[in-house]
């Protein structure tokens, strides 16, 4: 076993994160951890020539919280909050591929109802976690007023989840088995309509059909705009290939022209029973990434429009056991996040917790691409470039 | 006229002072901000001259252009933030205040004895006129101008980019 | 799916289907030709992710295995296919003595990351690694997170980094259950 | 005082204006404001890190040629501006001087241009 | 006004010129230096101009001409001083002692 | 003597007063555009928040970092400062409403502005910090890149007018009956407008204060009262490029078919407006663009801009010799 205090070692890290002078005829600029434009607490050490950036080193660690030691202590209930902090953007949506992970090794069959309720909370997720890259990314090319628009459309969104679930950003909403009954709902004898506030269905149609609204007009404001175009078309291309090998998923990889969504290839969630659009990029430069988020925006809220029409009754939870135990066995479940692909790989010795969970963020691998994607680019296109991978530092560092 | 001479040799006294400090000044940055000022007051003499015209020129061209191409310049010849110890030849100090002395001294003399007048200023000069004498009588260096600056300005670039050349090939 | 699970069937000896993951266990010496055969021949291009289990009978947190293990690192990767959902585990066993193995990161470069993560979370040692550096711990850190051995309560062996504490240190050493929960 | 030291009185009066105005605010903040200085908060900002290596470094020549061709064009602006009023007085004759002293600058910018010394890959 | 106080401060920014000129060192502060004396050789046209007031505007018309070339010197100037300086990664004239290199 | 002093006095008032109004314009605009409140619990509305802020700023540390050349980072806001309070001095409110009418006015006005890029450049360079260095870098060839049009742009209307005062300009517009914007120096106008947004770092040209790039580019060192002057500057340039730009263009202190006698009267109201209109439009553009990449940024001066304006005085020149 290597000591991490390795003479060698330690002089190698050292070197890579900068605490010593560096006598080269470039500049090294510490972007990070505190810049308005690193999402959190990211630092990229960017050697500059002038505006070019020739050789850029991400450091990561800033908000490593330690959640696959800290799951090896936790039983799976308490897991579910856990997880809920990796993408706060996007809540809700870490929490299904763990709990159906949980559900697969315990051989549960979801309620139908619940799943539907899961996926039309999920797609509102993906839609508000587009939403705030909507605006952060038109915030991080300059445009000033676009993340107002966006938060404010968010809103709509985040009160239905906060309707249902009674939290606007880590619902922890989820049961093995199915879900909590709904905040709003009070005690009430009929079960099976106690679980979706009153008027819900009414105010995700009138929200759902604001997104669509929001969608085209970011379309219009954002996207028609020509300096917009200027500064993100042809910027930071990545090609499929790059995308694959580095383990860029989602979004991203979409742009890059890849047809690939985890809701169509796997079955976490019931997406074969609706129609809807993967859209799909033809450069993979900064343009392609944002308009791909943008459209599935609406696809996401078409989605959740046939979800609500289609909604099964029926009961909310599966019966399970009182003391959660997993049965010894392990699973790989992935799902598609709004970042991209997000799995746990849950190793379950049969005790009440997992004995290993390693989980597979998305922009951890996203952000991998960015040393390769930022060689050479301009000081201006490196905010460009790396807002547009849309990463969240929790869902990185984990 | 009491207070225009007292106003012109206070700027003559400014003038000078700001003009010694660019020569002394051991900090590369300071010594173009009093260059600064020597022009700015070399123009406000220009004023009390009553020769507007060269004298916004200057602040334009000079102010405006030529310090910007030198604080340029200095920023890419690297010079240290604060004072700088190697930037005197000391040991030519002393040859150079002689040489300098001397040059001053005779001139002074020369000046002094050879010219004796006094100036009224009645008005501004007339810029229209000006504008109107270049563009007749001296149309012909007006037009070499031209061709020193089309010279100078393909000779600036051929230069710097034929080290940016160099730059990419030995250090990048 | 079936057509590919006969002919992963074919090239590999240990394999093993649980839901609708296909386990590939290898031994460390073919670790880097199974990658290499399986990125080329099987289409699998996507990258997942690289880590590893610290199988340990001592833990100092947590459960143990119900079961007895020899103690040893599993090193699994992820590998999968963007156009299907073909998705495939390959694992291997090194021993915890000698924690090492050659890195992927030549055949997929995306595996240079998590290798880092594996290397400082488990101390294991990727050889032919470009850079095997420390991902996310600070300057100076001592241990490697991830191993069962390693205390969590890690307050208690080193001091609050910040100038105040956010609470006070602990008098005595409080037990593993009470602190993590 | 003639009109003409007049106006540019004003002028330095306003200029003076201007320097007061700066003087006036530092003097009123300086009674007002606190001045609790300790080394972490006389650190340059470098994102949250010990600043690395010297704060300036060689900057582009680039700049360098902006400067330049500014420079150039800001010469040609001074001679333009007494053609510019004269015009009607030099009818033709200065306006065909004024085409070939522009064409020849002209021809320096179409240089810079074509030797991409404004392009920044 | 008389014009001999003028003429001397002339030549003294002239002769600061020419120290600064001798005793520098580094090759952007020598042509700093020399603006000096051609300021000063500008303040001179300007005062002949004024005790002339010649109506063809003469000492003006040399000024600004001077100014202009003066403009272009510096760029040129400046050009050769960042060339030296990539080469030889200094700016100080002393290390400039060769015809070619 | 006390001539000047009244003079000043006024001159005071209008540099002090723009640059508040033309505050309270920019943030009010934004909280519109951005379907948001904006400023409101500070007095009447908010309208009186760029006091308040003037208030915080003054009380605010001046933090100097121990890094800096303190001298010359002490006075670089002065610079830009004085430049802006400079140009004031040209502007006509009316015929004889006018701080300095020069026979050089806006030959003046432009040279005195160029005294705010040494400024930007050496607060960039003082600050002895990297993102203020490129700041100041970025901030002084965009200043230079964009001084080049601005003046050519004036040429045209120089060579219309056969004048470089600024009353002039305007008595011959009325002259003319229509403004210049409408006697054929549109382009003129539009390149005027675009090189004036890029002197005042505004977006979609401020890549070098770029809050997401460079953090505050050249101000990124500056802290309570400094940063106040740069910041006042800010808005004294706006202002004061506005009042410029309806000057030349626009027709300045008179409308056509307004009866010249009564000019002193609606002068500065006329004037005002005309500036508020642009500074309007400023506010608009700014809260609805991104901002250019820094290449192109200068790709537009040099490779459209400047030959537009110069093609712009040939034409105008021709025009005016042969008709």
């Amino acid at each position: 076993m290597v000591n991490t205090l390795d003479p060698q070692n330690f002089n190698n890290f050292s070197e890579a994160s900068v605490s010593v002078e560096i006598e080269t005829e470039d500049m090294t600029l510490n972007i990070g951890p505190q810049h308005p434009s690193t999402h959190g607490v990211l630092r990229l050490v960017a050697k500059v020539d002038g505006e070019k950036v020739y050789d850029v080193k991400p450091v990561l660690g800033y908000m490593h919280r330690g959640y696959e030691k800290l799951a090896e202590v936790r039983s799976y209930p308490q897991i579910t909050t856990l997880v809920n902090r990796i993408d706060w953007v996007a809540g809700f949506s870490n929490e299904i591929p763990f709990i159906a992970g949980a559900e697969r090794l315990m051989e549960i069959e979801v309620p139908e109802r619940a799943k539907h309720i899961r996926l039309i909370l999920t797609e509102m997720a993906r839609i508000s976690s587009h939403f705030v890259f909507n605006g952060a990314y038109a915030l991080e090319v300059g445009a000033l007023t676009p993340i107002f628009y966006a938060m404010e459309d968010r809103e709509r969104v985040l009160d239905l989840i906060e309707s249902v679930t009674g939290g606007r950003f880590h619902p922890n909403f989820n049961r093995i088995g199915g879900v909590k009954p709904a905040a709003g709902s009070g005690p009430t004898t009929k079960k099976d309509i106690q679980d979706l506030p009153a008027g819900f269905y009414r105010d995700t149609k009138v929200a759902m059909q604001k997104v669509i609204e929001a969608a085209d007009q970011f379309q219009n404001l954002i996207g028609g705009n020509e300096v917009f175009k200027k500064r993100t078309k042809n910027v930071g291309i990545l090609t499929a290939e790059t995308a694959e090998a580095f383990g860029v998923s989602g979004p991203i990889l979409r742009a890059s022209g890849v047809k690939s969504d985890l809701r169509t290839l796997t079955d976490y969630l019931p997406y074969d029973q609706f129609e809807y659009d993967i859209p799909v990029g033809e450069n993979g430069d900064c343009y392609d990434r944002w308009d791909v988020r943008v459209k599935e925006m609406v696809e996401s809220a078409k989605i959740v429009l046939q979800a609500i029409d289609s909604m099964p009754s029926g009961p909310l939870q599966a019966k399970v056991p009182k003391v959660i135990k997993v049965p010894k066995g392990r699973t790989y479940v992935r799902a598609e996040n709004p970042k991209g692909e997000m799995g746990y790989y849950i190793v379950s010795d049969g005790g009440l917790g997992p004995y290993r969970l390693k989980v597979r963020t998305a922009s951890f691998s996203n952000i991998s691409i960015l040393p390769l994607l930022l060689e050479g680019a301009l000081l201006p296109d490196l905010i460009a470039i790396m807002g547009s991978l849309d990463f969240v530092l929790g869902d990185v560092d984990r | 006229m009491e207070i225009y001479e007292i106003v012109t040799y206070f700027t003559l006294l400014l003038l000078l002072f700001s003009a010694a400090r660019v020569v002394t000044t051991s900090n590369v940055i300071h010594a173009a901000i009093s260059l600064v000022f020597t022009l700015a007051l070399t123009a406000t003499l220009f004023l009390l001259l009553s020769t507007q015209f060269v004298a916004l020129v200057l602040v334009l061209v000079y102010i405006g252009a030529v310090i910007v191409l030198f604080l340029f310049g200095i920023m890419i010849t690297r010079a240290p933030l604060g004072k700088n110890a190697e930037l005197d030849n000391d040991k030519n100090k002393l040859i150079g205040a002689t040489i300098s002395g001397a040059i001053f001294l005779l001139f002074s003399y020369i000046l002094i004895n050879g010219f004796d007048g006094e100036i009224v200023i009645t008005s501004g000069s007339s810029t229209e006129l000006l504008g109107e004498i270049l563009l007749s009588r001296f149309v012909f260096p007006f037009e070499i101008v031209s061709f020193v600056l089309l010279a100078a300005l393909i000779g600036g670039i051929t230069l710097a980019r034929k080290d940016e050349a160099l730059v990419d090939e030995d250090q990048v | 799916m079936e057509e590919f699970l006969s002919k992963i069937n074919e090239n590999f000896i240990n394999t093993d289907v649980e839901f609708e993951t296909i386990n590939i266990k290898v031994d460390s010496s073919q670790w880097v030709e199974t990658h290499q055969k399986l990125k080329d021949e099987f289409d699998l291009k996507f990258f997942s992710w690289l880590s590893a289990i610290d199988w340990d009978n001592e833990v100092s947190i947590g459960e143990a295995p119900k079961e007895s293990v020899s103690p040893s690192f599993e090193i699994i990767t992820c590998l999968s296919n963007v156009s299907n959902n073909n998705l495939v585990t390959v694992s291997t066993t090194i021993s915890k003595l000698e924690p090492k193995i050659t890195s992927l990161v030549e055949i997929y470069a995306g595996a240079n990351w998590h290798e880092r993560e594996a290397y400082e979370m488990f101390g294991i040692n990727f050889e032919n690694h470009p850079n095997l550096e420390k991902l996310y711990l600070p300057d100076g850190y001592e241990g490697n997170p991830m191993l069962k051995s390693f205390e969590l309560i890690s307050r208690e062996v080193k001091p609050w980094p910040g100038e105040v504490d956010v609470e006070g240190m602990p008098e005595e050493p409080e037990s593993d259950e009470s602190v993590d929960g | 005082m003639i009109s003409y030291f007049q106006d540019y009185v004003t002028i330095a009066a306003v200029l003076g204006f201007g320097l007061f105005l700066v003087v006036l605010l530092l003097g009123v903040a300086s009674v007002l404001r606190p001045n609790k200085p300790y080394a972490e908060k006389l650190q340059t900002y470098e994102c949250g890190v010990d600043p690395v290596g010297s704060g300036w470094s060689q900057t582009y020549v680039r700049y360098y040629i902006f400067g330049l061709l500014f420079v150039i064009f800001d010469v040609e602006a001074v001679f333009i501006f007494p053609w510019a009023i004269n015009l009607e007085k030099l009818g033709y004759f200065g306006l065909i001087e004024m085409f070939v002293f522009i064409f020849i600058l002209l021809i320096g910018l179409i240089y810079a241009i074509r030797k991409d010394v404004l392009k920044w890959e | 006004m008389i014009v001999q106080p003028v003429l001397v401060t002339a030549a003294a920014l002239f002769s600061l010129g020419i120290y600064g000129i001798l005793v520098r060192r580094n090759a952007v502060m020598v042509l700093l230096s020399i603006e000096l004396i051609l300021n000063a050789v500008n303040i001179n046209f300007i005062i002949f101009d004024s005790m002339l007031a010649d109506s063809l505007m003469q000492g003006q018309i040399f000024t600004i001409f001077i100014i202009t070339i003066a403009a272009a010197e510096v760029g040129i100037g400046l050009a050769i001083v960042l060339m030296l300086f990539r080469n030889r990664q200094t700016a100080n004239i002393n290390e400039f002692d060769l015809m070619k290199w | 003597m006390t001539d000047v002093l009244v003079k000043v006095g006024f001159l005071a008032l209008a540099a002090l007063n723009g640059a508040i109004i033309f505050t309270i314009m920019d943030v009010k605009g934004a909280s519109w555009m951005q379907r948001r409140p904006g400023p409101l619990h500070v007095g009447l509305r908010g309208f009186i928040f760029p006091l308040a802020e003037i208030l915080k700023f003054v009380q605010k540390e001046d933090i100097i970092p121990t890094e800096v050349d303190r001298p010359v980072f002490k006075w670089a806001p002065a610079y830009v400062m004085v430049s802006c309070v400079a140009l004031f001095a040209v502007v006509p409110m009316s015929p004889t409403l006018v701080v300095a009418d020069l026979e050089l006015g806006i030959f003046f006005a432009l040279a005195i502005s160029s005294l705010g890029t040494i400024g930007v450049l050496t607060a960039g360079w003082s600050s002895a910090n990297k993102y203020s260095l490129m700041g100041g870098l970025r901030a002084a060839g965009q200043l230079i890149a964009y001084e080049l049009p601005l003046i050519l742009a004036v040429v045209g209307v120089v060579i219309q007018a056969e004048t470089m005062s600024l009353v002039g300009i305007v008595e011959k517009q009325i002259e003319w009956g229509v403004p210049f914007v409408v006697g054929g120096q549109v382009v003129g106008f539009l390149i005027f407008m675009v090189a004036a947004t890029a002197e005042m770092m505004r977006v979609p040209f401020d890549m070098p204060i770029g809050e997401s790039e460079l953090t505050m580019g050249f101000m990124t060192e500056y802290s309570g009262i400094r940063f106040l002057i740069f910041y006042i500057s800010e808005y004294m340039n706006m202002f004061i490029l506005c009042a410029i730009a309806s000057t030349l263009f626009l027709g300045g202190y008179h409308v056509p078919l307004l009866p010249t006698e009564w000019v002193n009267f609606y002068g500065p109201v006329v004037l005002l407006t005309k500036t508020a209109i642009l500074g309007f439009i400023l506010v608009a553009v700014r809260w609805s663009q991104p901002r250019f990449r820094e290449d192109q940024l200068q790709n537009l001066a040099w490779k459209i801009l400047i030959p537009a304006s110069l093609i712009n005085i040939l034409v105008t020149a021709v025009m005016k010799v042969g008709f």
